[in-house]
Order: structure tokens, then C-alpha cells, then sequence
């Protein structure tokens, strides 16, 4: 029964970590520029979810409108995603190492913002361990609301993958991610794709923080941090592929429980062996493309 | 704007003015003025994992600070704060070189990771700069690495925490457990505490199994994982040295797991993030380490009392015990001025003079009487205890509130660590 | 022309800057050193080799350690050997490394280096009865040339004999670097950015070009970082943090990416910036991150490209 | 006639299509080689496989007898086969001098040199001015190539491989982008500074049927990355067959 719980464990972290990365993905998928923003994204809508719950329970809201709150929260907090865009449209014709770097200035800006109006203490929510309560069979035993996270993981991830595989949109998309010169010629307004491309990025990047927070605390070092856990499941998933995501988070996830449940010395060293093995046998990562 | 930030502004100011005076080279000290303020540089953190820390730190600064210049100052001078922040090793040493070089403090307060002030210590001994750090010094870990500072004065050592919860278990938890785990970051803090309290457990001939060790990385969110290996383990004693925000997500993690029914849980840091320890996740009975100061202490000294009535009033949020250390750190810089300029008749002490009176000096803190040794290492009073949920916070607060005077939990000068743990006879 | 009035000008004001400048400014001339000789380093490599490293804070760690334990784990103390030991140790990983990362450019290379970088981070808090584990490893003062000076204080040790000592290493390197830039090597590393392609038909291994810079450019870095420390008297895991080598970078872009000086004028730029910010705000990071925004749109070309547009040179 | 340049059985596919199919012939000291053939013939894949930038899937590359298959490009390029690209690169930021410098010093082996500025390299620098001379382009020394003309930029860009001192070059359509009216004059400028430095001969992608009847010394027909002509001009463009067999159907086109 305890290898139920190990496993669940590893579902649910391989699901969070889907939501750190699926912004950073479908950006550099698309673009090209690797978002260090991420991470701060991330916090920040971790921060506003938080908030907005607290705003809306304090208004007489029953706790249980937990999951569509926070979802709202994450969507409007996820609109910085133009203002980043719209610096970062300055610095597009440039070398790709200054569009990195226009990224890494956010994460500056971003962290002093974020403290500015959260303050510096760690912010929990505190009095809603189980609002959805707990299920299990003797031992095995979870929170539904962390089931309810992994859901709506995989929901976002189907709903990624049907949006670029399914929709006249995607196609667009997935058209210009190919060849920008060539959509613009068949007349696509490319600078919009790539203003929607990224603003869906920071929403991704926004909802995951925000669902995720009741499971986690959001904290000043948290963009920094999950910069480095999206890079090690982007490295082994293959930097711009969602199938990418999907994998690497899984291999992450998996490995964290494993490593912790059998040999916990390792456990922090483990993920970044990992990383180099897979780019030792696969350089561009399992599902990455050969750059040309 | 608090007061430190105007402070601090206009200091810079002046500053400014200050360094095109030396560059000028020209203009000698003057004497010092009897009414010229005596500048206090407070180094506390901003950012990041101390950020909460340092904040606390510098509200006391800020209040003992008007509340000294509301009785008249120190020997009659007003108490002025420069406020810079602890960073890193690198930019917090700039800090504090500026803060001597340029702003002529006559005393410097803070510093809260030992990162920052092991490092710091040579130097500021070496610019003779009298300081008191509010925390992170003594040994790092176990063995002295301050020896015999002349201006610098260190914090209550580390491992008290660890030791008070060792002599708390050992008192009233001896014969109920059998399966320890142990959850904590990988730093040597971490590993010498937990080494510790499995030495104790054998002193007091407590026969406990070790079924789990689990070294998280400082940044690490999600405990799901820890909390289910550690579920599969079945400990019944589970003793935690997280102490940032991971603390409370474990706490979040193992309550919904269920593993908080099995287990009960000793958080040595507890002091850290007492007013994240919400009560649907910190069930009664888990022992909760204050350190220096436990807010809600029953018979408060009425130090205490004004200032934590003035803190949750104007932060609406509990009082971490850096408070206290900020707080004895600037009444025992008062305390060893007003000694020496006794001893001097009414004329101002130097640097030494005020450093020799500051050993030895005994003043009233929040927890109670505390005093800095001899050989500058600070001793104040440590709170501990098993929490309960029938009060009117949002937070858990002692059942029954145990102190120990730090001595007790501290090893002498000069002692070797380990050996002392063997020697030693605990209150138990 | 331009050019031997700012050298010029520039070694003048550095000189006397110990006797006009208050003492704590002149301690931070020491640490425009040691961030001016890391920083020519990653010039060559990015702003030369047109690779952007985000771990090369890592290198400077292998720098600020190696003297860090030489120094107080293995009571040797000659700044010499240190300087050479600092040198070779972050050579030889260099050497690994590169041979990893020389195939990658772009972003991958960015992302590779930052994965590198994060896994010397914890392995500095993983094996810390090395290292010193969170609390880091504190660095004694080294002799000079088998000078000990222990019998002037650590800040007159610093504004003194340090002082000079650092300002010959950084001449010394500085000419160094500038031979480099202009030497074959130099122009092969930079076609090598321009066009990889065309440089590998005009007969230039270009992964070994951008080997050899990457190597040259840890030791470098090394060298800088064992300059920091003795400054700071202490070595710890945040110098290998990839934030830092995030702010190595802006520093360079600060200053001017590709540019002789750059990395000069953006230590110096810097180092009065962050004092200033410091002491008047504590948002200075939003203010650090402003600036690098503006200065990445604006002038692409740094400080120094401001300057030369500002004395007529060329747009 | 001593034999330079052999290709042996070539054959390089990218998955199921086949770019080139067992291609052989030799190349021999003052021979000019046009290559022809419609779009996706397999030109410039052969250039490429040629010049070292694709591994084919079988056959082998004999340059001066010796089989340089395995060898990267820079090392082929440093034996003496060098090559240009069909969209004119050069270096934006570097001096015409500067981008020509970089073959002579890898040629002799001084790209690793780091202590002496490239300036001072006497030799390297009267080799520069002989090459640039060739091209007619001394008045640009030390131009920067962004602020070259097209045509300047094509003939730099040419320039820029002979101070390997090739033996042999292969040039991917020297003239595509020149106006018509200037091809002719690059053309002759191309091989009297390619005769001048020493190239004993040259094998050219062209498309311009004029140039080809003009300049080349053999023609050789690709189609389907096969050989199906290998002739001098004369016969090749005097057969209707040959010429239908390459390019298909050629509506009423009488050539002389």
C-alpha cells in the first residue's frame, strides 16, 4: 500500500512540474526564447491566487469555490504576459542571447515587484488543508484537492495539445513556429501570433501557480528556484516540445520519489544526473529537435 | 516611511557630504559633541529566505531605538539608525565597511546567516568595529570559529534549539516513541543537530530505531513525496529542522497524508515560521521550539508585553524572536555605554573602553534576565513546548511554556561540543 | 586616438584613487578587479565568441574556493600559488565542460552551462566538509610575493600592497586580452560568431575555437573570483547561484558586450550604481533590472558605446 | 593530365529520397566543370558532399589522390579544396583585409596563435594585398564588407577562400543575384584572379547557359542525382537530346 502513496507522490509532482514548464515550452517552441520569467510568472500567480481567495472569502464566498477563483486569478494575473511582451518585441530582430536576456531583466524587476506589494513572509493559505477533503483505502490515503491539481494538468496539457494539433489557430501557430517569413507571406499577422503565443505562455505560467498554491507556499526564492527544476525537465524532455513536458516532468517527478523513498542521500544530486545522462545519449533531449 | 528609511536617507546625504570631506583630507574629527546623535548601522536582510527575519529585526531595532530616544537617549545623545541590507558574503561586507568607513557608526547590529557573518567577523575585527550580531555566529556548528574576538560580539549559540528539544523529549516523551525519522536541509546544521539529538537519546537511555533520513534541497516546494516515503517507513517521532517556507508546506503535506496521525513531530525551528504553523496543519502535542522569544508567554515581563501589543497592533502579525535579539543587542550596547561613561566620569568611552564594559553586562530582555559572557558569546533565555489550539489566534501557541536559561544549553567557552553533550548533567 | 585617452585617463584616475578616495571607495576598487578581470573573460566568450554562458558565476566560485581551502584547509598562503592553482583547477573543469558544451550555441549552450552551474551549487552544500557546506569557507589573508604584512590592518592591507598588486595582475591581463582580441585567434573566434559555416570552410576548427575560449575564459574567471574573495575574506555557495551569473552578464552588457573596456566600465559603472541604489532604495534590484532592459534596447553597446557616440565616434 | 579531384560511386540519401545515386568523375588540373541540371538534381548536395559538409551514405572523395571522405571541412579546406557559398556570406563586421586574413592564417596553421596581433603577420599581409589585387578590390582594403556593393560582396566573398591557396574550388552559382549585364564581367574578373593565384581548376554550379557555353571547359548533366551527360560544351549543347534528357521538354529552344 505505502508504494501507492510513493506513486501518487510522483504523479502529483510530475503534474506540478508540467505547469512550471508548459509556459516555457510552448514560448521557445514557438519563438524561440527561452522565458526565464517563468519562475516569477509562476510566483506571482501563486501570490494572486492567495489573495484573490482571501478576498473572496472574506467577502462570505464558501471555500469551496476554491478551484474556479484561483483558476480566474490565474488568468487575469497572467495578462503581465503583454507588458513583458510588449518590451520584449524590441529586442526580437536581435540576437537570441539578448532576448534571453531582456527575460533575465524581468526576473530582476519581478522580484523586487512581488515583494513590494506581498511583502516578504511566505505566503500560505492556511486554514484549507482538505477543503475538498481526503480520500484513500487504508493506507493509501491523498487529498482530493490534490488529485483535482493533476486533472487539471493533464486537462491543460490535452487542451494545449488540441488548441496546436486541432484548431485553424494552431495550425497558424505551429505555421509560424516553422517558418516566419513563409506565414507572413501567405499574409499571417505574425506579430499578433507571437504577442497570443506569449501571453498564453505567462497564462499557462500564472494558472499552474495559482492551482498549485494550496498544495505549497509561494515565497520570494520560488522564481529562482523552479527556473532550475523547469530547466532540468526541459533539458530531458527536449526544449520546445510539449510531449517534452510532459515526459521530462514525469521522469523528474518519478525520480525525486524514488530517489527519496530508497536512497535519500542522493536526492538532490539525482535530477541533475539525470539531465547530463540524457544529454550525453540524446543531445537535444528525448523529444527536441535538432536545431539546424 | 518607516523612521530607519528617512534615517537612512538623510544619512546618506550627510554621507555623501562625508566622503568629499575625507576626499578633501583636510577637516580632523571633531571632538565628539555631547548632543551629537550616536549612530547605530543595523545590517538586516531584505530578500529571500531571511527577508521575513530581517524585517522582524529591524521593527525592533526601530522601536527600542524610539523608545531609548523617549527616555533620554544613550548618556544623552540621541540614538540614530543607519539602515543598510544583508545580502551575501560580498555585498553585506561593502555594507559594512561603508557603515565604518563612511558613516562613522559608533556600533553595528544585525546579521542573520552564518554565511554572512562568519565571513564578515575577521574583517570587522580588523577595522575595530564594535559589533554585536543578532544571530548566526558562535560555532559554526561545533567548533569555534570566532576565537577570542575583542570587538566583535556573537549571538546565543546555534544548537540550543537542538539541545532544549532533546532534554524536552527526553522529559516528556521518553518510553512513547520507538521509530525516529529525521527531515531536514542538507547543511551542517542540520546533520550536527540531528547527530545530537541521537547522542542525547543514548544519554538518556532511550532505545529509538532509526527508520528514515531525508536531506531536502533549501528550495524544495513540493513534500509529497517525503511525506510518502516517510508514511512507508511508519516512524512514530519525526524530528524536523526545515525552517523557511518548506517548513510549513511539509507540515500542509504530512497532515493530509495522514502521517500527522501516526507521528508526532518535534520542529526545531519552529520559532522560524511560528505564524505559518496555521492549526488545521500543526496538530496538538507537537513540540514547537521558540528559541528567544515565545510571544504569547503567559506572565510576560512587561518589556515584552508593551512591545508585542505595539507589534501586532501596528503588523497585525506575530513577533519572530529575531525581535529580541535585535532588542538585547541594542539595550546591551546602552547598558555597556552607560557603564563605561559612569566609570569615566561623564566622558565619552571609546571603542574599547565600551567593549570591555559590554563583557560580562547583564540587562533585563523580552524572555527575561540575559547577559553577554565574558568571552562574547550572548546568553538569553530559550522557550519551548507542546502546542495547543484553544486560544484566539489563527496559530498554535504553547500548552504549557518550559524556559531554559541558555547556559544550560550552551557549552563553556573554549569546550569540545560532542564531549560536552557525554559530560554535561541536563535538567531532566 | 580615442582609445589611449580613455586608457589614459582611465589607469590616471585608478592610480591615486587610493590616496583622494575614502578608503571604503578604494576597498571597492578591489572588487572592480576582480569583477573586471572575470568579466574580460566572458567577453571573450560571449561578447567576442558570441556564446552566452549563464554558469560561469561557477568558475569564479572555482576561484574564490580554490583559495578559499588552499588557504585554510591547507595552511599554504602564498597568493601566488593560489592564483595558479585557482587558475588550473577551473582550467581543467573548463576543459570537461567545454568539451560538452563547445557543440551546443545559443540557447542550449545558455541552458547547458546554467544546468552545469546549478550542479557545482550543490555540490558545494552537498560535500561540505570540503567546502564548508551553506556557511561557505572563509579566506585568510594570503602573502605577496612570501610578504605576509601582517602587521598593518586587513583594510590597509587592502587599500595598500593588495591594491597594487591586483591593479598590476589587471594591467598585466588587460594586455593580455587585448592581444588576444587581435590576434588570428582572436578574429577566428569572431568570424566564428558571424558565420560558423564560412569560418569552418575557410579552414578554422570552429569547435575548437570556441574550446579553447571557453577554457581561457574559466581561467579568467578564476582568477577574478580569487581577487573577490580575499577582498571579502570568504567564499560561499551563492557565488555559483545562476543568478549570479546572470548578473555577470548584465554587469557586461552594462559596461558594452564586445567592447575592449566593456568589461571595465561596467565593473566600475557598477560597483558605484549598486552602492549608490543600495543606500537610497531597497528596490535597487527592480532599478538593476530597469536599466538592463533599457540598456539592451538603447545602447546596445553599453557605456562605452555611449561614450564613444558621445565623443563623435562612429554611430 | 595529373588527376585532382575524384568523385567515386557518391551516393547520399535523406531518408527514402535519393539526392544523389552512385555519382563518379574525374576532375583534372585546368579542367573548368559546369554542373547542370533542373532544381533538386542534386547540385548543390553534391558541392556539399564535396566540400565535406555531408558524410555520403557510400562512396568516397579522392582529392591529390588521397581519400579526404572522412575529413571535416576545414581540414579539406586547409588541403586545398575550397569552396564558396550560393548566397554571398561575409562578415559583417570585419574589414575586407580582415575576412580574407582568416584563410591565410589557418592555411599556415596560426589560427590558435593569441599573443601577436594579425596585423603584425608580414607574410600573411603582402598575401592579403596579392589576393584582394587579384579581385580588384584593393581600394576596398579596409572597407567594411557590410558596406560593400553586391557584386564587391560577391567577389570578397569568393576572395575570402583563396588565400587558402586552393588547388581547387568549388563555386555554388558565382553569379546568382549579379545583374546579367555584370555576370560576364565577375565571370572574367573570377577566373583571371583564380588563374593569377595559382587554382588549377574549378567546378561551378550554373544555371546560365551562356556562361556555361562560355567559360566551361566540360559540362556535366545531373538529374534525379544522376549523371546523364558528361561532355564538353560544344557536343552538349549541340545535342537537343541531352539538353531534353536535363531539363525536360524544351519547347522550340534551338541553341547553336
Amino acid at each position: 500500500m505505502a508504494f501507492a502513496n510513493v506513486l501518487f507522490a510522483a504523479i502529483f509532482s510530475a503534474a506540478v512540474l508540467f505547469l512550471v514548464t508548459a509556459g516555457l515550452q510552448l514560448v521557445f517552441g514557438v519563438q524561440r526564447i527561452v522565458n526565464l520569467t517563468a519562475g516569477s510568472v509562476y510566483a506571482l500567480g501563486a501570490y494572486f491566487g492567495a489573495s484573490a481567495f482571501d478576498w473572496v472569502v472574506v467577502r462570505g464566498g464558501s471555500p469551496l469555490l476554491l478551484l474556479p477563483v484561483l483558476a480566474i486569478a490565474g488568468l487575469l494575473a497572467g495578462q503581465i504576459g503583454f507588458v513583458i511582451e510588449r518590451v520584449l518585441r524590441l529586442v526580437y530582430e536581435r540576437d537570441e542571447a539578448f532576448q534571453l536576456l531582456m527575460t533575465f531583466a524581468f526576473v530582476l524587476m519581478l522580484q523586487d515587484f512581488l515583494r513590494a506589494i506581498w511583502g516578504a513572509q511566505p505566503r500560505i493559505m492556511g486554514d484549507l488543508p482538505d477543503v475538498y477533503g481526503a480520500l484513500g483505502i487504508g493506507e493509501f490515503r491523498f487529498p482530493v484537492y490534490n488529485a483535482v491539481v493533476i486533472l487539471c494538468s493533464l486537462s491543460i496539457g490535452l487542451l494545449l495539445w488540441w488548441f496546436v494539433e486541432g484548431t485553424r489557430l494552431g495550425h497558424i501557430v505551429r505555421a509560424t513556429a516553422e517558418n516566419k517569413a513563409m506565414s507572413e507571406a501567405m499574409g499571417v499577422d505574425t506579430k499578433k501570433v507571437t504577442t497570443l503565443i506569449f501571453v498564453l505562455g505567462s497564462v499557462l505560467g500564472t494558472v499552474g501557480g495559482a492551482l498549485v498554491i494550496p498544495t505549497t507556499a509561494a515565497s520570494l526564492e520560488m522564481p529562482s528556484a523552479l527556473i532550475v527544476e523547469a530547466f532540468a525537465v526541459v533539458v530531458i524532455g527536449g526544449l520546445g516540445s510539449m510531449r517534452g513536458a510532459l515526459f521530462g516532468a514525469v521522469i523528474v517527478g518519478g525520480m525525486r520519489a524514488i530517489a527519496l523513498s530508497y536512497f535519500p542521500e542522493m536526492e538532490i544530486m539525482a535530477i541533475y544526473l539525470v539531465v547530463v545522462a540524457v544529454l550525453f545519449a540524446r543531445p537535444y533531449g528525448l523529444f527536441g529537435k535538432a536545431v539546424s | 516611511m518607516t523612521i530607519a528609511k528617512k534615517i537612512a536617507r538623510r544619512d546618506v546625504l550627510k554621507g555623501m557630504g562625508g566622503t568629499i570631506a575625507t576626499m578633501a583630507g583636510a577637516v580632523a574629527m571633531p571632538a565628539i559633541a555631547q548632543n551629537a546623535p550616536v549612530k547605530i548601522g543595523i545590517l538586516a536582510s531584505r530578500a529571500g529566505t531571511a527577508a521575513y527575519i530581517g524585517e522582524n529585526g529591524l521593527r525592533a531595532a526601530e522601536w527600542t531605538a524610539s523608545r531609548i530616544n523617549a527616555t533620554g537617549g544613550i548618556g544623552g545623545r540621541k540614538v540614530e539608525l543607519v539602515v543598510e541590507e544583508e545580502t551575501n558574503a560580498r555585498e553585506t561586507l561593502e555594507r559594512a565597511r561603508r557603515l565604518v568607513l563612511q558613516e562613522k557608526v559608533d556600533c553595528i547590529q544585525g546579521v542573520y546567516s552564518t554565511g554572512v557573518s562568519l565571513p564578515m567577523a575577521p574583517t570587522l575585527e580588523d577595522m575595530q568595529a564594535l559589533t554585536i550580531f543578532w544571530d548566526g555566529t558562535t560555532q559554526d556548528g561545533v567548533k569555534e570559529t570566532m576565537p577570542s574576538p575583542r570587538y566583535v560580539f556573537k549571538s546565543t549559540d546555534n544548537e540550543c534549539e537542538a539541545v532544549m528539544a532533546s532534554l524536552l523529549v527526553a522529559k516528556h516523551l521518553k518510553g512513547k516513541f520507538k521509530r525516529i525519522a529525521a527531515v531536514s536541509p542538507d547543511y551542517t546544521y542540520g546533520r550536527n543537530v540531528w547527530t545530537a539529538f541521537k547522542a542525547l537519546n543514548k544519554k538518556f537511555g532511550i532505545e529509538a530505531e532509526v527508520v528514515a533520513e531525508q536531506w531536502s534541497s533549501f528550495t524544495q516546494l513540493d513534500f509529497t513525496s517525503n511525506v510518502a516515503a516517510l508514511k512507508a517507513a511508519k516512524p512514530d517521532l519525526i524530528f524536523c529542522v526545515l525552517g523557511n517556507a518548506d517548513l510549513p508546506i511539509f507540515m500542509r503535506a504530512a497532515t493530509s497524508a495522514g502521517l500527522t496521525d501516526t507521528a508526532r513531530f518535534v520542529l526545531v525551528q519552529a520559532g522560524h515560521q511560528h505564524g505559518q504553523l496555521k492549526k488545521p496543519f500543526t496538530p496538538e502535542g507537537t513540540l514547537l521550539c521558540y528559541n528567544t522569544m515565545y510571544f504569547a508567554r503567559p506572565d510576560p515581563s512587561t518589556i515584552q508585553k508593551e512591545f508585542v501589543e505595539y507589534y501586532m497592533d501596528r503588523f497585525k502579525d506575530y513577533p519572530h524572536w529575531e525581535c529580541e535579539r535585535a532588542y538585547f543587542s541594542m539595550m546591551t550596547y546602552k547598558a555597556g555605554v552607560e557603564k563605561a561613561l559612569a566609570a569615566k566620569g561623564g566622558r565619552w568611552p571609546g571603542t574599547d573602553e565600551v567593549a570591555s564594559s559590554m563583557e560580562g553586562i547583564e540587562i533585563e530582555s523580552f524572555g527575561g534576565p540575559a547577559r553577554m559572557r565574558k568571552d562574547h558569546v550572548a546568553e538569553e533565555v530559550f522557550y519551548g513546548g507542546f502546542a495547543s489550539h484553544d486560544n484566539s489566534y489563527d496559530v498554535c501557541t504553547l500548552a504549557n511554556s518550559y524556559s531554559f536559561e541558555a547556559s544550560v544549553l550552551q557549552k563553556p567557552s573554549g569546550a569540545d561540543f560532542w564531549k560536552w553533550l557525554e559530560t554535561a548533567n541536563f535538567p531532566v | 586616438m580615442k582609445n589611449i585617452l580613455l586608457i589614459g585617463l582611465f589607469v590616471a584616475t585608478v592610480l591615486c584613487s587610493p590616496f583622494v578616495v575614502s578608503p571604503y571607495y578604494a576597498t571597492l576598487v578591489i572588487t572592480m578587479f576582480g569583477y573586471s578581470i572575470a568579466l574580460m573573460g566572458l567577453n571573450l566568450l560571449f561578447g567576442y565568441g558570441g556564446l552566452l554562458s549563464l554558469g560561469h558565476a561557477m568558475f569564479m566560485a572555482i576561484g574564490a574556493y580554490t583559495v578559499g581551502v588552499l588557504g585554510s584547509k591547507m595552511g599554504i598562503n602564498s597568493f601566488e600559488v593560489h592564483l595558479l592553482a585557482a587558475a588550473s583547477v577551473s582550467g581543467l573543469i573548463a576543459a570537461v565542460l567545454g568539451a560538452l558544451c563547445a557543440r551546443y550555441t545559443t540557447i542550449y549552450f545558455s541552458m547547458l552551462t546554467l544546468a552545469f552551474g546549478m550542479i557545482f551549487h550543490s555540490f558545494l552544500f552537498k560535500f561540505y566538509n570540503l567546502t564548508g557546506g551553506e556557511t561557505g569557507i572563509s579566506v585568510a589573508r594570503p602573502s605577496l610575493f612570501g610578504h605576509a604584512f601582517s602587521e598593518i590592518s586587513k583594510t590597509r592591507f587592502l587599500t595598500g600592497p593588495f591594491y597594487w598588486y591586483s591593479l598590476v595582475l589587471f594591467l598585466v591581463l588587460f594586455a593580455l586580452m587585448a592581444l588576444i582580441v587581435k590576434s588570428p585567434f582572436g578574429q577566428a573566434l569572431r568570424a566564428a560568431r558571424d558565420n560558423p559555416q564560412k569560418t569552418e570552410f575557410l579552414g578554422v576548427p570552429v569547435l575548437r575555437v570556441r574550446y579553447v575560449a571557453f577554457v581561457v575564459s574559466a581561467v579568467y574567471c578564476a582568477i577574478g573570483g580569487a581577487i573577490l574573495a580575499v577582498s571579502i575574506g570568504a567564499a560561499d555557495p551563492e557565488l555559483a547561484f545562476w543568478t549570479q551569473s546572470g548578473n555577470i552578464v548584465f554587469i557586461l552588457v552594462l559596461g558594452g558586450l564586445g567592447q575592449l573596456f566593456g568589461p571595465l566600465v561596467g565593473s566600475a559603472t557598477f560597483a558605484l550604481l549598486q552602492d549608490f541604489l543600495m543606500a537610497n532604495t531597497q528596490y535597487w534590484r527592480f532599478a538593476f533590472g530597469a536599466l538592463l532592459a533599457i540598456i539592451i534596447v538603447v545602447a546596445p553597446r553599453g557605456v562605452v558605446g555611449l561614450l564613444a557616440r558621445g565623443f563623435g565616434g562612429r554611430r | 593530365m595529373e588527376m585532382l579531384l575524384r568523385a567515386r560511386d557518391l551516393t547520399k540519401r535523406y531518408g527514402t529520397f535519393v539526392a544523389l545515386n552512385n555519382v563518379s568523375f574525374d576532375v583534372t588540373k585546368g579542367e573548368v566543370v559546369a554542373v547542370v541540371g533542373p532544381n533538386g538534381a542534386g547540385k548543390t548536395t553534391l558541392v556539399n558532399t564535396l566540400a565535406g559538409l555531408h558524410v555520403p551514405d557510400a562512396g568516397d572523395v579522392l582529392f591529390e589522390g588521397r581519400s579526404v571522405v572522412t575529413l571535416p571541412p576545414a581540414a579539406r579546406a586547409r588541403r586545398g579544396l575550397a569552396r564558396s557559398f550560393q548566397l554571398v556570406s561575409v562578415y559583417p563586421s570585419f574589414t575586407v583585409s580582415e575576412m580574407v586574413a582568416v584563410g591565410a592564417f589557418s592555411r599556415r596553421g596560426r589560427t590558435f596563435n593569441m599573443l601577436r596581433p594579425a596585423s603584425w603577420f608580414e607574410p600573411e599581409r603582402s598575401e592579403i594585398a596579392s589576393v584582394v589585387e587579384a579581385f580588384g578590390l584593393s581600394h576596398r582594403l579596409d572597407t567594411l564588407c557590410s558596406a560593400l556593393s553586391q557584386g564587391e560582396k560577391k567577389l570578397a566573398d569568393i576572395a575570402s577562400a583563396m588565400t587558402l591557396r586552393p588547388r581547387l574550388i568549388l563555386l555554388d552559382e558565382p553569379t546568382s543575384g549579379i545583374a546579367s549585364s555584370d555576370k560576364h564581367r565577375i565571370m572574367e574578373r573570377l577566373l583571371a584572379a583564380t588563374e593569377s593565384l595559382g587554382v588549377e581548376s574549378l567546378v561551378l554550379v550554373e544555371h546560365d547557359m551562356e556562361l556555361i557555353a562560355r567559360y566551361a571547359t566540360r559540362v556535366i548533366g545531373l538529374r534525379a542525382g544522376e549523371i546523364v551527360a558528361d561532355l564538353p560544351p560544344s557536343q552538349f549543347f549541340g545535342d537537343p537530346d541531352v539538353i531534353e534528357s536535363i531539363v525536360g521538354k524544351v519547347p522550340g529552344h534551338a541553341h547553336g
